[in-house]
This record gives structure tokens, sequence and C-alpha cells, in this order.
């Protein structure tokens, strides 16, 4: 029988991949990739949830729509700032971009 | 005119003028100030009306009103006053009055200047008019930004700079509302269990007959609150703020912090400490004695050996504060009258000091006492002022400070003989300091320095008038105010007679 | 539906949604990697059908395979003109196995917190006819959310825009 | 009738000087004439008043065991319970009389002698408060009533002390006595206190009840320390010793107010207190053994100092102290009635010698040194005939009125202990000696050359006519109407003259006297030669023994050393503790500040990576954070 600890478990890998690639990769672009897939994770949380402790009303769902309507908000900005960032200095690696210390 | 809801009015009177201020052009100076001085004319008055109105012999909270803000959090907009705190509103308004007026004189961004001292007497008055705790920590850090501001903007350098002054204050205060902020959560999280959290205090206060508050979590929370509020209190030795942020901030803001604030600590031990969590006020009671007598004679002598006026009221009001605190501490009705009304005293003689020390600076550009001199030549006005603030300071009878010290004196003693009668000699070495910086500054030949100077008039009096009226007609008839209190403390009596047998720390040793 | 059906076909998309992902993750090529991610969001819309979320199956599939995943595509040719091969490198530098002990220490946390909570399960059957009942919801109780994500939508057009296009800094 | 309409009004005797104070110090401050003249309406309105009060207690046959009690609430809290009343019994009475008589008279012959001061209106504005503060004083119920008015009878004489506040030495006396006299308030607080919570009451009545009956329970112990702890009040406020510092400089005010406040009421409030808790002192005979030596050691102390003093207002400071020792040694051994006779006419003539002191002064400004005056009988007969009356009066020359009542304190003090009684005759001789000093030095002898003294003003003079009469007549009449009937403690006492003990002392002072005289007198310098041959002792007195500075010196060493002590640790220890810690954060900030790389993914595992552990760590240890953390128990 399938239940919510199967679906959470998946999520769960989804994640967990999803923050390995974030934290490791080298290009920007590759690092929003791993994004979307920390998002699709918590959707899936978030319809399981929905599913199973509360089927009658609709809120994880809804939920899940704002989640993709702020996702696609933040692909579209990111990977214009990549774009941005690209042409001022051709580079997208994300260990070069460290205007930021101190 | 029954379901006037007057405590709103109180809190949005000054509300209005903060709004009208700041529509106002830069250039309308005197206006500003005009606005200010009747808006909280205004707010005093419905206070006064609000302390005519009161029930004395039906006691318990008046003047309610109650509506639901954060249903789910437990968080209401509920405004109620009773005996202990009508007074100290009464307090935040005449002192707000009365810095409207000492601060006629500022010239300097006046409009940001009455914003924020309105925001000021806001943030007090909340405090001590609402029921629902959440509001309460709210009202109470609306003090903190403005105080810094004005501090730095307004104020002066003195043996620390004021941006360090300014600093220190704001930090301390922020510190010790993190750990008010933990205490209270803690508290929210225990009182109740989940679905019937709430905020308010009386509900709080519910939890302890209902045994819902482990006397465990009492001793944990109360130390977190007497933290925060002890800092705000200016217990030793969380007090390092208050001389250096009174010597740094300008009059308006030393009369109101010195004044107000200092007392929203004694009152939030008593209305949240002690109601909601007895066993664990009992339980840090011997130490807060403690504390209190090291507070009243290690502050007592530190004004001894100060050189800035400013300096010396900062520490001889926390040396007073330690009367409250061991007022606090005996844990009975009279103790506890005296301690809620001591605060009222000192928050107008204290007030009263500052504004004349600001007048004092004002004219002679000086506030070092070896420099001052003999200012009862050209200043009888001040004089008189001063010797009326300082002999109050120093519990002379027929002025307000001394029924309030008798009575916490009755009610301590029973509980802690050896400390009062430490305490009581602080009242030798008060009148020392205060003596003594009355004969250096006021008496003694006429100093030529000085004769340019003016005696107060017109709207500077004004505020030592308000003042100087409330010490004596409240010393004269105590009843005025212990009665007032005392309606507020007497319903504690059940409470306070269970507590006789609660643990207290180390068993007592401190005793 | 038949009990064996639905377990079946939750492995098979909760394989390849894990498995694609491990894919976007280690691929070297920004290109495969995209189309990997373009195949994980089927799968997760595959899950969302097995919890009963047709609606959102189709938004998922509409939205992120329609648009993100090609947007990505685009981006990765417009920053990588010549070579593909070695786009999707990972960090030298970068604690990969530490990294990788963090994401197992997730995934084990989870478990451990999924395991030891007590769930509420509901027995009520699914709604039916989602689109119409979200629809319902969206425009009455979570109107101002929904009018708060059209201005970001909004925003977010423009911002991009604007900063793909670039502003004269004269 | 006039007498009781005064018994059932006696609390306009006090108001009536309130109402003076708050007119003439809000509104005729800058008037002189009208100023003076409201004072003195409201203290001739009161002085009537008073003495239909006195006619009235002896009409309705008020006693001591009888007395007339009114009371109003002043503050009612639960457990503590404080009226403001009066208190009328012969002994308030006489009280009442004497102090709005001696107001009254000081008042009038502040009139001469404040003319054309700058501050006149302020004056009579404290004069006013004054008496009303000390008849509050007067008629107070319980001791809470009590100590308001006694300090605030302290803060007129603190006002007054300093009224020259253009002189430092007048402000710097007027703060020794406040803060001398606090530290005695401060005992008699604390006595205050503790009587409330052995008996729940301060009530004089009620105490006078439960007082005895609580000693036949429990014993003496505790209620001794209660009883001297309160007697510190009356040390400080009496100048006993050895807190009588403050009085001797308390000359620095204006002289009517060294007579009306430091001679004839305020320093008397002690031993009023005393007698009026006689309930209390009475059934402890420690207590009382203290008391008693006390008052014997300050007389012959304070008479001491006199010999060798110049200052004629010291000279009777000190002559001050010394029969307030008296009378603390007349209630120590157990007679209120002596005490109370003697302050009564002491009351007058040390009034009538200050304001003669003070017409001599008026006659000679900027001359306090009683050897820079001498042969002024000729020019100020008036006041010199009132200045002899004094002296007399003090040495217990019959009839003066000194006479009756030392011969009454010397009777007591005989019937309970002989080296009491040795040591207050003692004192009477060297009373009698260093008044005729005085009076020889300044009056007699050769006039100076460069003094150009006048005798002083008609409104000055009625003052002295007054007193003297008083000073002569104030012993015999009572002692013939049987004061002691009236004024007593426990059962009535018929006094009699003990002619073996009025004989010795009489003769012992004319003796004192004639010795003066032929030291000062005589035109011969033997003071002089007297003061060479015992240089030792002679500095030892005229430096009042050291203890001003002694007590300077403690004052600084201790006082001011510890407040820079503690100063400094607040400064560089609790100080130092704050801004250590917060120079910690600050460095522990640059510290962090440089490991931040720039690098986000580094800052993203580490992040993660934290927040993991907190949650492995919470989820294992979950048992004990159960209720206050991870979830708060949901």
């Amino acid at each position: 029988m399938i239940g919510l600890a199967h679906f959470l478990t998946v999520a769960a890998m989804v994640f967990a991949i999803g923050l390995y690639g974030l934290l490791t990769k080298r290009t920007v672009v590759g690092i929003l990739m791993s994004i979307e897939l920390m998002l699709n994770a918590v959707n899936i949380n978030l319809i399981a949830f929905s599913r199973f402790i509360t089927p009658d009303v609709l809120t994880g769902q809804v939920f899940v729509i704002f989640t993709i309507a702020v996702a696609a908000a933040e692909v579209a900005i990111g990977l214009a700032m990549v774009f941005r960032v690209y042409r001022d200095r051709n580079t997208v690696h994300a260990a070069r971009l460290n205007e930021m210390r101190w | 005119m029954a379901n006037f809801p007057l405590l709103t009015a109180i809190l949005l009177t000054p509300i209005c003028g903060i709004l009208v201020l700041f529509f106002l052009p830069r250039e309308a100076n005197k206006m500003m100030k005009m606005i200010a001085a009747v808006t909280m004319a205004v707010a005093l008055g419905l206070t006064v009306y609000a302390y005519w109105a009161y029930d004395v012999a039906l006691a318990g909270m008046q003047f309610t009103e109650d509506i639901p803000w954060v249903a789910d959090l437990g968080v209401h907009y509920a405004l109620g006053v009773d005996g202990i705190s009508l007074p100290l509103l009464l307090l935040t308004m005449l002192v707000g009055f009365s810095t409207v007026f000492v601060s006629w004189n500022v010239n300097e961004r006046p409009k940001e200047f009455f914003i924020q001292l309105l925001v000021l007497v806001v943030g007090a008055a909340g405090t001590f008019v609402t029921q629902d705790l959440l509001i309460f920590l709210l009202f109470y850090e609306l003090w903190v930004i403005p105080t810094y501001i004005m501090t730095v903007v307004w104020g002066s350098d003195k043996r620390v700079t004021k941006e360090y002054a300014g600093m220190k204050l704001t930090i301390y205060l922020l510190i010790g509302s993190a750990f008010l902020l933990a205490g209270v959560v803690a508290l929210y999280l225990n009182a109740y269990p989940a679905g019937l959290r709430t905020f308010s205090m009386e509900a709080l206060a519910q939890a302890h007959a209902l045994g819902n508050l482990s006397e465990h979590v009492q001793i944990v929370v109360f130390f977190l609150l007497l933290i925060g509020f002890g800092s705000t209190l200016s217990m030793w030795p969380l007090y390092s703020w208050a001389p250096d942020g009174y010597a740094a901030a300008p009059t308006g803001v030393s009369m109101l912090h010195a004044g107000v604030l200092k007392k929203v600590g004694g009152y939030g031990l008593i209305r949240v400490g002690l109601l909601v969590l007895p066993l664990g006020a009992k339980f840090w009671a011997p130490f807060i004695a403690l504390v209190a007598v090291v507070n009243i004679l290690y502050a007592a002598f530190i004004t001894l050996v100060q050189k800035d006026l400013k300096y010396l009221v900062g520490y001889s009001s926390i040396s007073h504060m330690g009367y409250v605190l061991i007022g606090f501490a005996a844990l009975n009705v009279i103790s506890i009258d005296g301690a809620v009304a001591n605060m009222f005293a000192h928050g107008v003689m204290c007030a009263l000091f500052f504004a004349l020390i600001g007048q004092v600076y004002d004219k002679t550009q000086t506030r070092h006492i070896p420099d001052l001199g003999g200012l009862a030549h050209q200043m009888p006005r001040v004089a008189t002022g001063l010797m009326i603030a300082g002999m109050s300071s120093l519990g002379l009878p027929g002025l307000v400070g001394f029924i309030p010290e008798f009575t916490i004196f009755v009610g301590a003693f029973k509980e802690y003989p050896f400390y009062t009668l430490l305490a009581i000699s602080g009242i030798v070495f008060t009148a020392l300091y205060i003596l003594r910086v009355l004969a250096n500054v006021l008496f003694g030949p006429r100093r030529e320095e000085f004769d340019a100077c003016r005696d107060v008039s017109g709207v500077e009096l004004i505020p030592l008038v308000v003042l100087g009226t409330v010490l004596v007609v409240f010393g004269v008839f105590p009843q005025l105010l212990m009665g007032m209190v005392n309606s507020g403390v007497e319903p504690l009596m059940p409470l306070l007679n269970q507590l006789h047998a609660a643990p207290t720390l180390l068993g007592g040793v401190f005793q | 539906m038949n009990e064996w059906a639905y377990t079946a076909a939750f492995f098979i998309f909760a394989a390849v949604t894990v498995a694609s992902a491990v894919g976007v993750v280690t691929k070297n090529d920004l290109v495969h990697s995209s189309l990997l991610l373009a195949l994980c969001f089927v799968g997760v819309s595959g899950l969302y059908v097995l919890l009963q979320a047709d609606f959102l199956a189709a938004v998922q599939l509409l939205v992120y395979n329609g648009a993100i995943a090609i947007v990505f595509v685009l981006g990765t040719m417009l920053t990588r003109r010549s070579i593909r091969h070695g786009t999707n490198h990972s960090e030298a530098d970068a604690p990969s196995r530490l990294i990788g002990l963090i994401s197992g220490l997730f995934v084990a946390v989870t478990l451990g917190v999924i395991a030891t909570t007590p769930w509420n399960y509901s027995s009520a059957g699914a709604v039916q006819d989602t689109p119409a009942v979200l629809g319902r919801l969206i425009l009455t109780d979570y109107m101002i959310a929904m009018e708060v994500a059209a201005v970001l939508l909004l925003a977010a057009m423009i911002g991009a825009i604007v900063l793909a296009k670039g502003v004269d800094e004269e | 009738m006039f007498s009781q309409y005064a018994l059932h009004h006696a609390w306009l005797i006090p108001l009536l000087p309130v109402i003076a104070f708050i007119i003439v110090g809000l509104f005729l401050r800058r008037i002189p004439v009208l100023s003076a003249a409201v004072s003195v309406c409201m203290s001739l309105l009161s002085f009537v008043l008073a003495l239909g009060v006195g006619y009235g207690v002896i009409d309705q046959l008020i006693t001591v065991d009888n007395p007339l009690i009114q009371r109003m609430p002043w503050l009612v809290i639960p457990g503590l319970t404080i009226d403001m009343g009066v208190y009328i019994d012969p002994l308030s009475a006489v009280m009442l009389i004497v102090v709005t008589l001696v107001s009254l008279m000081v008042q009038i012959y502040s009139i001469g002698y404040m003319r054309g001061d700058a501050g006149f209106g302020r004056f009579f504005a404290y004069l006013s408060l004054f008496s009303a503060t000390m008849l509050g004083l007067v008629i107070a119920v319980n001791f809470v009533q009590l100590y308001v008015f006694w300090e605030l009878v302290g803060l007129c004489s603190y006002l007054l002390i300093g009224y020259y506040f253009h002189k430092v030495s007048a402000r710097e006396a007027a703060k020794k006595a406040f803060i001398t006299t606090r530290i005695g308030d401060f005992g008699l607080l604390i006595g205050i206190v503790l009587l409330q919570i052995l008996f729940g009451t301060l009530d004089f009545q009620h105490l006078g009840v439960s007082v005895p009956a609580y000693v036949a329970q429990q014993g003496t112990g505790l209620l001794t320390v209660v009883a001297l702890l309160i007697f510190l009040g009356p040390i400080g406020k009496s100048g006993q010793f050895p807190l009588h510092v403050w009085l001797p400089d308390a000359m620095e005010g204006p002289t009517p107010v060294s007579a009306l406040i430091h001679a004839a009421t305020m320093v008397v409030a002690g031993v009023y207190l005393v007698a009026r808790a006689f309930f209390l002192f009475s059934v402890l005979p420690n207590a009382m053994e203290v008391i008693a030596w006390i008052g014997a050691f300050t007389a012959c102390f304070a008479a001491s100092i006199a010999f060798t003093q110049r200052d004629i207002k010291r000279i009777l400071a000190y002559s001050t102290i010394s029969q307030l020792g008296y009378m603390m040694l007349a209630l120590g051994v157990g007679s209120v009635t002596a005490s109370m006779f003697h302050l009564t006419t002491h009351a007058f003539f040390k009034a009538l010698m200050f304001l003669a002191a003070g017409a001599v002064l008026h006659g000679l400004p900027d001359k306090n040194d009683i050897f820079a005056m001498g042969g002024l009988r000729h020019k100020m007969p008036v006041t010199f005939a009132a200045m002899t009356i004094g002296v007399l009066a003090i040495s217990g020359i019959p009839p003066f009125a000194g006479f009756f009542s030392k011969d009454e304190i010397l009777l007591a003090a005989s019937q309970v202990s002989m080296p009491l009684y040795v040591i207050a005759v003692l004192t009477s001789f060297m009373t009698a000696f260093y008044m005729t000093r005085l009076l020889v030095v300044v009056f007699c002898g050769p006039e100076k050359p460069d003094n150009h003294p006048h005798e002083a003003p008609v409104s000055m003079r009625i003052p002295l006519v007054v007193l003297g009469i008083l000073a002569i007549i104030g012993g015999y009449i009572p002692y013939a109407y049987h004061f002691g009937d009236w004024v007593r403690f426990g059962p009535a006492l018929h006094m009699g003259l003990n002619w073996t003990i009025a004989g010795t002392s009489t003769v012992l002072s004319v003796a004192a006297m004639a010795l003066a005289w032929f030291i000062y007198g005589s035109g011969k310098a033997t003071s002089d030669k007297l003061a060479r041959r015992f240089s030792a002792l002679y500095n030892l007195s005229y430096h009042k023994y050291y203890i001003d500075e002694l007590y300077l010196w403690l004052n600084h060493t201790f006082v001011d050393g510890f407040g820079k002590l503690l100063y400094w640790i607040e400064i560089y220890v609790i100080e130092g503790i704050v801004n250590g810690l917060a120079h910690l954060s600050l460095q522990l900030g640059d510290w962090l500040r440089r490991k931040q790389t720039g690098n986000m993914q580094r800052y993203g595992y580490i992040m993660f990576g934290a927040a993991l552990l907190i949650v492995a760590g919470l989820l294992l240890l979950n048992p004990l954070f159960k209720g206050v953390l991870c979830g708060g128990g949901y």
C-alpha cells in the first residue's frame, strides 16, 4: 500500500539531490536547475499532505499553484540575471561572483 | 458615556497629534509645539478624568475594551486599568505633558523631535493600559528606536559620547527585551495546551490556579522576566545604561525614561511576574531583596561622589528603584502598595529633577556641580523647584515620597528585617547627597558669571508647577494615591497568602 | 484503481523522477541536464496524478516542461555558444563528499521525522473536479494572495526584460 | 463657650499659620508690611486659641489619663491605618501655649530685627511654616503624625539656618543640621516601623494600652531595643551627645530663629517625644537608664564646652544643649513633670536670652565675639535687664523661673541615683559660672571705643519685656498652681520644694556667679592666666573636644572614600564588563567577517549543515525539550 510516507520519501530524495546540486554546481544555470528540483520536492510534499491529511479541502494544492507561480518568476529573473552577468563578465561561474565577501 | 472607549481615546490622542505633526510644514515651529502641547493636555485631561471616574470601591479592571486581533494566536486588543496601572498611566501623562514644555526650546528639527516624543508617550501609556501580553511587548518595543535617535541627534556628550550612550541604552534595552520575549513565549506555550493559547494577562493569571504552570517552569520563566524587566528597572547590576543614557539624552527623554520607562519594569514584574508566576516570584524574592539592598546602598554611595547633575540624579534613581524592588520582594499587600506608589512618587520627583536640571543647563550651560553655585540668587524659582524635588527624593513627609517609602519599610520589615534595616539606612545617605547638591548648586555666595541668567518664566514654568503641585498634593493627601493603588493590590491578598509556604531560592538562606 | 497497478505506477514514476534528478546534477553537459530536468518534471507530474491532483499535473507539464525547461535550454544555448561539453561541471574545489554527506543526512533526518511523527490520516475521499474547486478557492478565499502573485509575476516579467536588455548606464 | 470652641477646633491652631505660610509664600513675599501683618495676626489667633485650649483643659478636667482626641483617617490600607488628629491633654496644652507664645513673641521681635532685609517676606513665610509644623507635632495622635511634623520642623530649621544662604557657613550649617538629625531620624523611623509590626498600631492611646500588656507577657528585651531606636530621634533633634554637633552651628541662622527654633521649641521636640511616648519608656528600666545617663552626660559635657566659647550665640547654644540634657535627665529618672516644667521655663528664659543677644548683635552688627563687646549696660539698658533676668533664671536663683524647675529635676534625680544628682548639681554650678561670664563680659567693664551700640527698637523691646516677666514669674506661678497635678505621667505627685536640695544648688550657683565675677568682672585678666595654666584642657574645651573634626574626618574618609571606591568599581569593573562584552562581540564580528569568502555555496552548505545538526540534535534530545521546543507539543 502506497501511503504518505512513500511520497514524502521520494520528495526528500529529490530535495537532497537538488541540495547537492545547489551546493556543488559551478555554473549559475546549474544552480537554478537544482533549485527547481528542490521546489518540486516541496510541491510533492504539499500535495501529498493535502491528499492524505486534508483530502476534503484543497489548501495544499492552492499552495502549490502559488509555488509554481513564484518558481516561474524566479526562473525568469534568475536567468535574466545570468544573461546580464554573462554579458558583463563573460562568465557564469558562481565561485567567481564573490563580490559580496566582507 | 458608559461605553465610551476612554483608554483607546487616551492612546489615540497623542497618535492624532503625531499624524497632524507629520503633515505640518517644517517651518511651523511654534505650531508644532502648540499641537504637541494641546494633544498632551487632552490626553492628560482624559487620564485625570479616568482617575477621577475610577470606582475605587469596586476595584478590578475598569474601562475595559476587548477586540480580538489575531484570533488564532489568542491576541486581543484588550485594554483596561486597575489600581496598579492607573496611577502609572497618570504618571505617564503628567510627565509626558511636562516634557513638551521642557522641550519648548528645541528648535533643531522640532518636527521629528516632537513626533518621537509623542511616540514615547504612546509606548509608555500603551504598556500600562493593555491587558494583552503581546501588545504589551509591542508597546514596550516602541521605545527603543526613538530613544536612540533622540539621544544621538538632540543629546549631549558628557563622560561618554552621546553616540556611545545612545547605543548602550538601546542595546541594553534590546537585550533585556530579548529575555523578555523568550520568557513570554515560554509562558505562552506552557500556560495552556494548544488551541486554548492566549496572550491575555487575565487568562494567563488563571493558569497558575489551574495548575498548568509547574513550579519549575515558573522559576525559569520568572528569571527570564526578571532579567528583562530588571534591566528596564535598572536593577543591580543591569543598570549601567541608565546614568550614561540620562546624561546624554535630551532633557525630555531623560524625564520620560527615568520617570516612566523604569516604572514599566516594575509594573511588568508585578503584573506579569507576580500575578502570572507567583511561585517564580516567591522563589526569587530573597534574591531580589538582596539585590535591592545593593541597589539602594551601592548607588547611594556612588551618587555621593558624582560631579554631574544628571549623573547624580541618574544614580539616585537607581538607588530609589531599590526601594521598589525590596517592596516587591517582600510580597505582601502593604509592601507592594508601597512599591507601586513609590514608582509613581519617584517618577514625578525624578521628572521634576530632570526638568530643572535642563533649565539650569539651559541658562548656565553647565551641569558640572563644582562650576555651579549660588543659583538661588539669580533663579529663585528653580531653587524652589529643586528644593521640592530634592526634599521629595530624601523622603520628606508632606511630599509624595514619604508615605510610599514608609509603607515599603513597614511591609518589608516583616519579611527581611536585616535587609530593611540596611534599606532604611539609605535615607541617611540620600539626605547626604541631596543636601550636598542643593547646597553646592543653589546656595553660597552670588556668582557674577550667572548674573545674566534669568529665572524660569512663562511656558517653562508649566512643568515645574504641574509636577511640583502633584508632589505636594499627593504628599499631603496620600490616600488619593494609596487608596487607588491599594484597590489594585488588595485583591492579590489570597494569592500572596498562598505563597507563604512556597519554596524560595536556597530555602531563604539570603534572609 | 487497482492496488497493484497503483503501486507499480508509483514506483515507476518515483524511479523516473529520482533517476532523472540524479542525472540533472551529475551530467556535465547543461543541455543534457536541461532535458533530464524536463523528464524529472514529467515524473513529478505522474506523481501528482497518483495523488489525484490531475489539474496540477497538467499545470506541471505546461508550466515546468512547456516553459521552464525550455527557458533553461534557451539559456544554456545563449550562454555557451560553441562547446557544449563540460558546461555543467561541478565545482572543482567544492567538498563534494561533505556535501553528499549533508544531503544524505538530510534524507536520514527527514526519514526519521517521517517515521516518528504521529500522522493524522483522514479517510475522506479526494475532491473530484479539482479545477472548479481550485478556481473557486483562488477567486474567493485566496483572492489577495492571487492578486499578489499576479503582481509578482508582472514585476518578474518587467524585471527580467530590464535585466536581460540592460539599462543605459550613462 | 470659647474654650469649648477652642478645644474642638484645636486643629485650627496649626492650620492658621499654614494659611499664613501659603498667603505670604505665594503672594506677599515682596510686600514686607503685609507679610509680617498676616503672619503675626495668624500667630496671635493661634495663641488665643491655644490659651482657650489651656483654659478648656482645666475647665473640662481633661487630664493625661482622660485626653480629648479627634482623629481623621489619613492613610488606610489593609494592615496599616494612619490617622491625623488632635491629641489634647495637659501635656500638649502646655506645649501649645509655649510654642504659640514664643512664636508670637519672636515674630513681633523679627519685625524690628529683620527690617530692611531683602528676604523679609520669605523669612515670615518660613516662620509661619515652622509654627504650623511645630504645633502639628505637638498635637500628634500617633507616631507617624509625629514623625511627619518632626521631619517638617527639621525642614524649617534647615531653611531658616540657611536663611542667609549667600554665606557658605550658613549653608554648611543648614546641611549639617539636617543630616545630623537625619541620622537620629533613621533610628526613629526603624523604631516606628518596629512598633507598627509588633503592635499593629501607632496610635499613642492604643499603644498606651497594649505596651504594658506586651511587657507583662513577653518581657522587655526587644522593646528596649525599639525604645532606644526611637530615642535616637530625640538624640538628634534635641542635640544630645553624640549628635549635638549641629546645634551650635545652627546659630548661623538669624537670631530670632535661634531663639524660636534652636532654643525654645524645635529642639525640645525630642523631650516632648519622649514625654509623649512615656508609656513606652517608663516600662523599660534599661532604656530609662540610658536616657538619664545620656541626658546627664550631655548636660555636663556641653556646659564644659560653653566655658571657653567666645561667640555669644554659641555660648547660648551650648547652654541650650546642656539644658536639654537636663530635661532628658529628668525624663530618664522618671519625672515627666520636672522635664516639662523645665521645658516651659527654659523656653521663656532661653528665648529671652537669645532675643537679648539678638538685640546686642543688632546694636553691634558684625560682632559676635563677647570679648569685642563690653560695657553695653549703659547704652542698652533694656537688653541688659533682660539678659540679667535670663542669667539669674538659668542659674537657678530664686524666685526666678529656672529655680523651681531645676529644683524639680535635682529632686527627681536625687531620688533615683546619687551619681546623676551629683552630675546635675555640678552642671548647675558650671551653668551659673559661664552664664555670668557672658553677662559680665558683654555688659560690664569699660566700653570699647570703636563700638557704637544703640538700643533695640520698640518692636524688639516688647518681646523682651514680656518674656522677661515670664522668666521671672513663669516658675512660681505653675509651681503654686500645681503644675504637677496636670502635667504628669502616672499618679499625681505633689511638688514640694526640698529645702536641702534647693538650698545647696542655690548656694553653689551664687558661688559660681561670684567666681565668674571675680575672674571676668574684677578687671584683672585672670581668665587668660587660667587659660594658659590649663592650656590642654582649655584647648580641648575650646575646640569642642574635636568632635566636629572627628566627624568630618569620618565622613570624608569613610563615606566619601567608600563612594569613590564603589565608583571606581562601577567604572572599571561593572562598566568594564559591559564594555568588555561589547568589545568581545565586536571582535567576534570582525573575526567572522574575515571568514566570509563570498562563496555562496560554502555559505549554503555551512548553513544547511548547521540547520540539520540542530534538527537532528532536537530529534535525539526531544524528550528533554518536550513542550518547550520542537513544535511546542503539537
